[in-house]
């Protein structure tokens, strides 16, 4: 069906409050369940045996001596999940990442699994299972990989996206190319023109809640998963095509997630878990440990760009050249597209050109994480903005300001904008306190800008009215940030009810139809649209009843504060029907009333933020702190405020970690060295100063209620927030991110030489 | 060899079967069903699996389960008085000092020691004693701000 | 029914000679695709893995009925994934 | 696994001596289970010492300050003698880790994992302190700088363990300082780290000087020239200059996940001038 989802400019009783989330009570009661947290009769103990080697051929695998270990139920490999991917690159992946058919490719990549009594039995069994490795050469950094002579980890991998078709085979899996205009003529315009190559690190979403689910198949080929995921329907998807089961007989139960950030989009161990119920014949818990989380589950890319704008002297960019490698793992993916697409999508560009490369690695298959792929080019692109106002004496917001895109702009991306709203959050940015507020010493201030599409999807909602007249909310889409709250308000709001009356659930893979995951800041966006459609049609339903009930004409029925109200001279005086009075009648009016929908939300919008972040550098350690953080960004409109706040605050800090601190490392025998939260350093509390929140309220004219998505731009400017803040403090142009300490020193050293040297010269 | 450990877990008597090299976090789990204490990561670097023992904060695994032989373990279960919720409990929902939830269980038990050792800390010992916790979510800013007003609410009582 | 100049990212210009925009008449997504597939038969694995169309700056997914009004700006895109 | 905890120092030795196979001590636990649950060691049997009362008391005598093997680090902080006497040490020890690690962790165990960062050691080096050590042959003493041998090694023999460690007589004017750098503000190993204990007299002039790093070499190092360097003179620019060069020039680090060589050898000369500058701060140091 098409629902009219137009933007219709109402005012508020509901949406916009504080109320308390529902799920508040059990997480701090420790009643909340996680994927780790459930159990089931008979349930065994799964668990994976990883291969030790960034790159090998496996020759054979003897499983014989742990079949043989008492308590030991089931062994598998890649032979108990054949292939019945049917030609299905994508899904192929997915399994070839789950358990390694012929080749591991990566330092804990899967090769074998099993199920046992209890957790030391299966730690044992792995311990007896024997593979047969032929170590090939392998290649994890992202330079190294596409440069000639590396070694190649796919022979039959030729770069898609190039004509004529390569004849030889390479690490770069893919090409793509987006842009507009005559980038030559546009530099031939410009009065100064800077180039550089910068480098990002690969860094892990980083959810304190390792994967874990339970999986239970029956002998009749129905099944049941429990699980932590951003998309249940998803997994049920891709677990049911990989295990060759008829989708609707496995029942997938989303638990509480303990974060995801992207990370949970993907099926890991949950194929493998599956796997091994069915040969064991018993459900089969599997518990991710820390150390496999982060070798074996999706990091995002590390990358290497090169970046070249030209400015006039009066602050116009003629053109801008991008060249983006982004790291996807062993398996294609479109990390480096996504990274073209976002690259320049700030700006009004006349001239414009960027290229992605998508690099294969000997790293772990790369995965979505917040915004994915937009915070490394925005690091590229925000940090030479950012100079070249500075070599043209320009305020780098003005500059900004001057080239901000706006309605009826071409997009680096291609399309031409509707109404969007960097422009707005630019000056909410020229005119915070915190621009003009005085620095400390060897303290800087630094601002970038961040873009990311945001989008919809598949979506529906099931809204019942209870006997007592209290409304039951089931939604499709994973909650991560307290879209249950959400979620009721906008239904409270719809039917004219306290929002204590509505309770959400998100329900499990039979009780609704296909829903998308949580990812691109979609959830609340699009759940809420469902949400309101169903209170449409269950107020349809409402007022029909209230006809019945008063024996008058529907028409003569409106919907109002709550209630069902006659209107009209006739029936005007008739005492309103409140929803509990509707519901107590239903059994006699035609039973239970409820209000369904099924969509497709589109029209999600793009979303823009600005930060500003003050850094203060030890001049002698290179030790950098942020000392004041400002994230200004548009919401449309803000279901819950302060949940709005958590997601930009949230991101922020991700976004600070990823600039200073994290990153992996891999050491010269392709093993990842720092597997662990202690030498993979998130930020600790006092890392972190408080997180300064301005929510800006444009509405998305695509949404009843102008809501945009909230969840992930936050994490795309602070990488070059931090960068401008130091090079701002100390002149210094930061190149690699993270930021580190040894970084910083080595950048201050050199500033330190060429001054120097320019006072020899002079 | 499964040993059986006598402890008083949130006020109780408990008695449960432990292995040798079985921490306390796996036995409160999986032999008492205290789920509400949390594995981030099992080498004491998150905090999520924090408990106090004796009334000293740990980290759950950290410790055998068979060292809380005779002595006192809190958890989680044991921070509201019934349906009654602790301070800060309510205060974490109030400020929105959760969203995935995943940390919350260690943080409010890091928060609870941190408070009856200094019932009005500054918003620096405040980060210092949670540094401990880690949480992906929030930024810590609600975090720290639940705190700040629960200690401001127990000054008052 | 309106016909109009669909413009094309990179990966679909290989299917089109190279061309960065095509000529297409249709009124929805659906029949824009069918033409798709019909005049450009490289196109069909990428269109059945999805596509986004943008209409005028906004995005959709390929859902079928989605209306494409006379003179707006059709711009097809890789669909994009989240986190 | 068997787990043991005896209630007295000569059941801890005598099942310490007995033991069959792979015998560790857990003292609080912070490295041993980590150890431990990664695979890397499968003990036969774990002794927990922390049923000994002995081993909690922090005892300040004529002799100076015994600090009991199973304190944990989290205690020495609450204990103001021995704060006051040395706060060098006790800042390294408190920087062991957050509140819960603090909570179980010790010093004695910092210095029987022999890590050459572990925080408590450089301090402890300083401070000239030793590690008393019982086993079945009785009781020795040894200078805390000979206990580890290099990376998680010690000369401790089969049956022995260390019950305490002892601090010198603190003497007037004087005072020790404990510095490290990390990436993060807590819960982090030291990149690189460097302490300070001096003695002044009357004229500010620096009579008595011990410097260690950590984080620099297969283990914590003292470095002669940086004391001799501080020694008959005050606290100025110049010495905090031959300072910082002298610990540089003492480093011989590894590049490794946590830093570089490059790094290392410039920062402890940086740190070592700021602890050197705060230790004699503390000493009632006037320039």
């Amino acid at each position: 069906m098409t629902a009219d989802t137009k933007f219709t400019g109402q005012t508020f009783k509901s949406v916009g409050t504080r109320p308390l989330r529902p799920d508040g009570i059990d997480k701090v009661t420790g009643r909340a369940r996680y994927g780790a947290d459930i159990d089931l009769p008979g349930q065994l103990v799964g668990s994976i045996l990883r291969s030790p080697h960034p790159h090998a051929a496996i020759r054979a695998i003897n499983t014989s001596k742990a079949e043989a270990l008492q308590g030991v139920k089931a062994v598998i490999t890649a032979a108990d999940l054949p292939d019945l991917t049917n030609g299905n690159k994508e899904l192929f992946d997915i399994l070839d990442n789950c358990m390694a058919r012929t080749h591991v490719y990566y330092d804990g990549h899967a090769v074998a699994a099993v199920a046992a009594v209890d957790a030391v039995t299966a730690r044992k069994a792995l311990k007896l299972i024997k593979v047969d490795y032929e170590i090939l050469p392998h290649v994890t950094d992202v330079d190294e990989a596409v440069a000639p002579g590396a070694p190649v980890l796919h022979k039959k991998c030729f770069t898609q996206g190039v004509e004529p078709k390569p004849k030889k085979p390479s690490n770069i899996a893919r090409r793509s190319e987006f842009g507009h205009g005559d980038v030559d003529a546009g530099f031939a315009k410009a009065d100064v023109i800077i180039e550089r190559t910068f480098r990002t690190e690969q860094t892990h979403q980083g959810y304190i809640e390792p994967h874990a689910c339970v999986a239970s198949i029956s002998p009749d080929g129905s099944g049941e998963l429990w699980v932590c995921t951003q998309g249940h329907f998803v997994f049920r998807q891709h677990c049911a095509e990989l295990l060759g089961m008829d989708v609707s007989k496995l029942r997938v139960t989303p638990t509480e997630i303990g974060g995801g950030f992207g990370g949970k989009t993907h099926v890991w161990a949950e194929p493998v878990a599956l796997a091994l119920s069915r040969k064991a014949n018993r459900p089969v818990k599997l518990v991710m440990s820390r150390d496999e989380v982060f070798r074996a589950s999706g990091p995002t890319s590390a990358t290497s760009i090169d970046i070249r704008i030209g400015v006039t002297k009066k602050g116009r960019i003629t053109a801008g050249d991008a060249t983006l490698r982004y790291t996807s793992g062993p398996y294609v993916g479109m990390w480096a597209e996504l990274g073209a697409m976002t690259s320049f999508a700030c700006y009004d560009m006349k001239h414009v050109r960027t290229v992605g490369l998508e690099v294969l690695v000997n790293r772990p298959k790369t995965t979505a994480y917040r915004a994915p792929s937009a915070p490394m080019a925005a690091f590229a692109v925000e940090s030479v903005i950012d100079e070249l106002a500075g070599r043209i004496g320009m305020d780098p917001v003005d500059l900004r300001i001057r080239n901000a895109a706006k309605k009826g702009t071409r997009s680096s991306y291609g399309p031409v904008y509707g109404p969007i709203g960097i422009g707005p959050t630019l000056k909410a940015a020229k005119e915070h306190p915190h621009m003009s507020a005085p620095l400390g010493e060897n303290q800087g201030r630094g601002m970038a800008c961040g873009f990311w599409f945001n989008f919809g999807g598949q979506t529906c909602t099931d809204l019942n009215i209870a006997p007592d007249g209290t409304v039951s909310l089931t939604v499709g889409t994973i909650d991560v940030g307290g879209a249950r709250a959400s979620l009721a308000l906008v239904a409270a709001e719809e039917l004219g009810i306290p929002y204590d009356q509505v309770r959400t659930v998100v329900g499990d893979t039979s009780t609704l139809g296909y829903n998308d995951m949580t990812d691109g800041s979609r959830g609340t966006f699009s759940s809420s649209m469902a949400t309101i459609m169903s209170a449409r049609n269950a107020i349809s339903i409402l007022k029909e009843r209230a006809a019945k009930m008063w024996d008058i004409p529907v028409e003569k029925v409106i919907w109002e504060d709550g209630c069902a109200k006659a209107v009209g001279k006739k029936h005007g005086n008739l005492a309103p029907l409140s929803l509990a009075e509707i519901a107590e009648a239903a059994p006699n009016t035609g039973g239970p009333i409820a209000g369904h929908n099924e969509l497709v939300a589109d029209g999600a919008g793009v979303s823009f933020a600005t930060h500003i972040c003050d850094v203060e550098v030890d001049p002698e350690t290179g030790r950098t702190q942020v000392v004041r953080y400002t994230v200004i960004q548009d919401a449309g409109k803000a279901v819950h405020p302060t949940y709005v706040e958590g997601q930009y605050q949230g991101g922020a800090a991700q976004g600070i970690g990823w600039a200073l601190n994290e990153e992996y490392v891999y050491g010269d025998d392709g093993r990842l060295q720092n597997a662990g939260f202690l030498d993979y350093r998130i930020p600790v509390c006092s890392d972190l100063p408080m997180i300064d929140t301005q929510i800006l309220e444009i509405p998305n004219p695509n949404h009843p209620y102008g809501i945009r998505g909230v969840g992930e731009t936050s994490i795309v400017p602070p990488l070059a927030a931090i960068g401008n803040a130091v090079s701002n403090a100390f002149g210094v142009r930061m190149t690699h991110v993270p930021m580190s300490a040894p970084r910083i020193l080595a950048a201050l050293d050199e500033a330190q030489a060429a001054a120097s040297e320019d006072v020899e010269t002079a | 060899m499964t040993n059986l450990v006598n402890t008083n877990i949130n006020g109780d008597a408990v008695g449960f079967a432990c292995e040798a090299d079985e921490t306390l976090l796996d036995a409160l789990r999986n032999r008492v069903g205290l789920k509400g204490v949390k594995e981030g990561c099992g080498t004491g670097d998150c905090g999520a699996c924090s408990v106090i023992l004796d009334g000293t904060l740990v980290c759950s695994c950290l410790v055998l389960g068979m060292e809380v032989e005779g002595r006192t373990v809190e958890t989680v279960e044991g921070l509201s008085n019934g349906a009654e919720l602790h301070t800060l409990q309510s205060k974490f929902i109030e400020h929105a000092a959760l969203q995935c939830g995943i940390c919350t269980p260690g943080f409010l038990m890091a928060a609870k020691a941190l408070l009856k050792n200094n019932p009005d800390p500054s918003e620096e010992e405040i980060r210092y004693a949670l540094a401990g916790n880690l949480c992906r979510c929030t930024g810590y800013d609600k975090i720290v701000r639940a705190v700040q007003a629960t200690a401001a609410e127990l000054r008052e009582a | 029914m309106a016909q109009h100049e669909v413009k094309l990212w990179s990966a679909l210009r290989p299917f089109a000679q190279g061309e960065s925009s095509v000529r297409i008449k249709a009124r929805n997504i659906r029949e824009l695709f069918a033409r798709l597939e019909a005049d450009y038969p490289g196109m069909v694995p990428l269109i059945r893995q999805g596509i986004a169309v943008s209409v005028d700056g906004t995005l959709y997914r390929d859902s079928w009925d989605t209306e494409l009004p006379a003179g707006a700006e059709i711009f097809l895109l890789p669909r994009i994934q989240g986190g | 696994m068997r787990y043991e905890a005896p209630l007295t120092t000569p059941e801890a030795v005598e099942l310490l001596a007995s033991a069959k196979g792979r015998v560790h001590v857990l003292a609080g636990g912070t490295d041993l289970i980590v150890r431990m649950k990664g695979g890397f060691i499968e003990p036969d049997v774990v002794v927990d010492i922390k049923r000994i009362k002995d081993m909690h008391v922090i005892r300040k005598s004529a002799a100076g300050i015994s600090i009991g093997a199973a304190t944990s680090c989290g205690a020495m902080g609450k204990h103001s003698v021995l704060k006051k006497a040395w706060p060098g040490v006790v800042e390294a020890a408190n920087l062991i880790g957050s509140d819960q690690v603090q909570g179980r962790c010790t010093m004695a165990g910092n210095l029987c994992n022999a890590s050459p960062a572990a925080d408590s050691v450089p301090a402890l080096i300083a401070a000239g302190a030793q590690v008393l050590i019982v086993g079945p042959r009785g009781e020795r003493r040894l200078p805390v700088e000979k206990l580890a041998t290099g990376p998680g090694k010690t000369s401790l023999k089969k049956g022995e363990l260390v019950t305490a460690i002892e601090l010198p007589p603190r003497k007037v004017r004087s005072a020790d300082a404990y510095l490290r750098f990390t990436p993060r503000t807590e819960m982090d190993i030291a990149v690189v780290s460097a302490a300070v204990n001096l003695t002044i007299d009357r004229k500010n002039v620096i009579t008595d000087a011990r410097v260690a790093l950590g984080a620099v070499a297969i283990k914590a190092i003292r470095v002669p020239a940086a004391e001799k360097a501080l020694i008959g003179n005050t606290l100025n620019e110049e010495t905090l200059a031959a300072v910082a060069k002298a610990c540089s020039a003492a480093c011989k680090p590894i590049d490794d996940k946590r830093g570089t060589v490059e790094y290392r050898t410039r920062v402890a000369g940086v740190l070592a001038k700021r602890a050197a500058q705060a230790a004699w701060t503390r000493a009632g140091g006037k320039a």
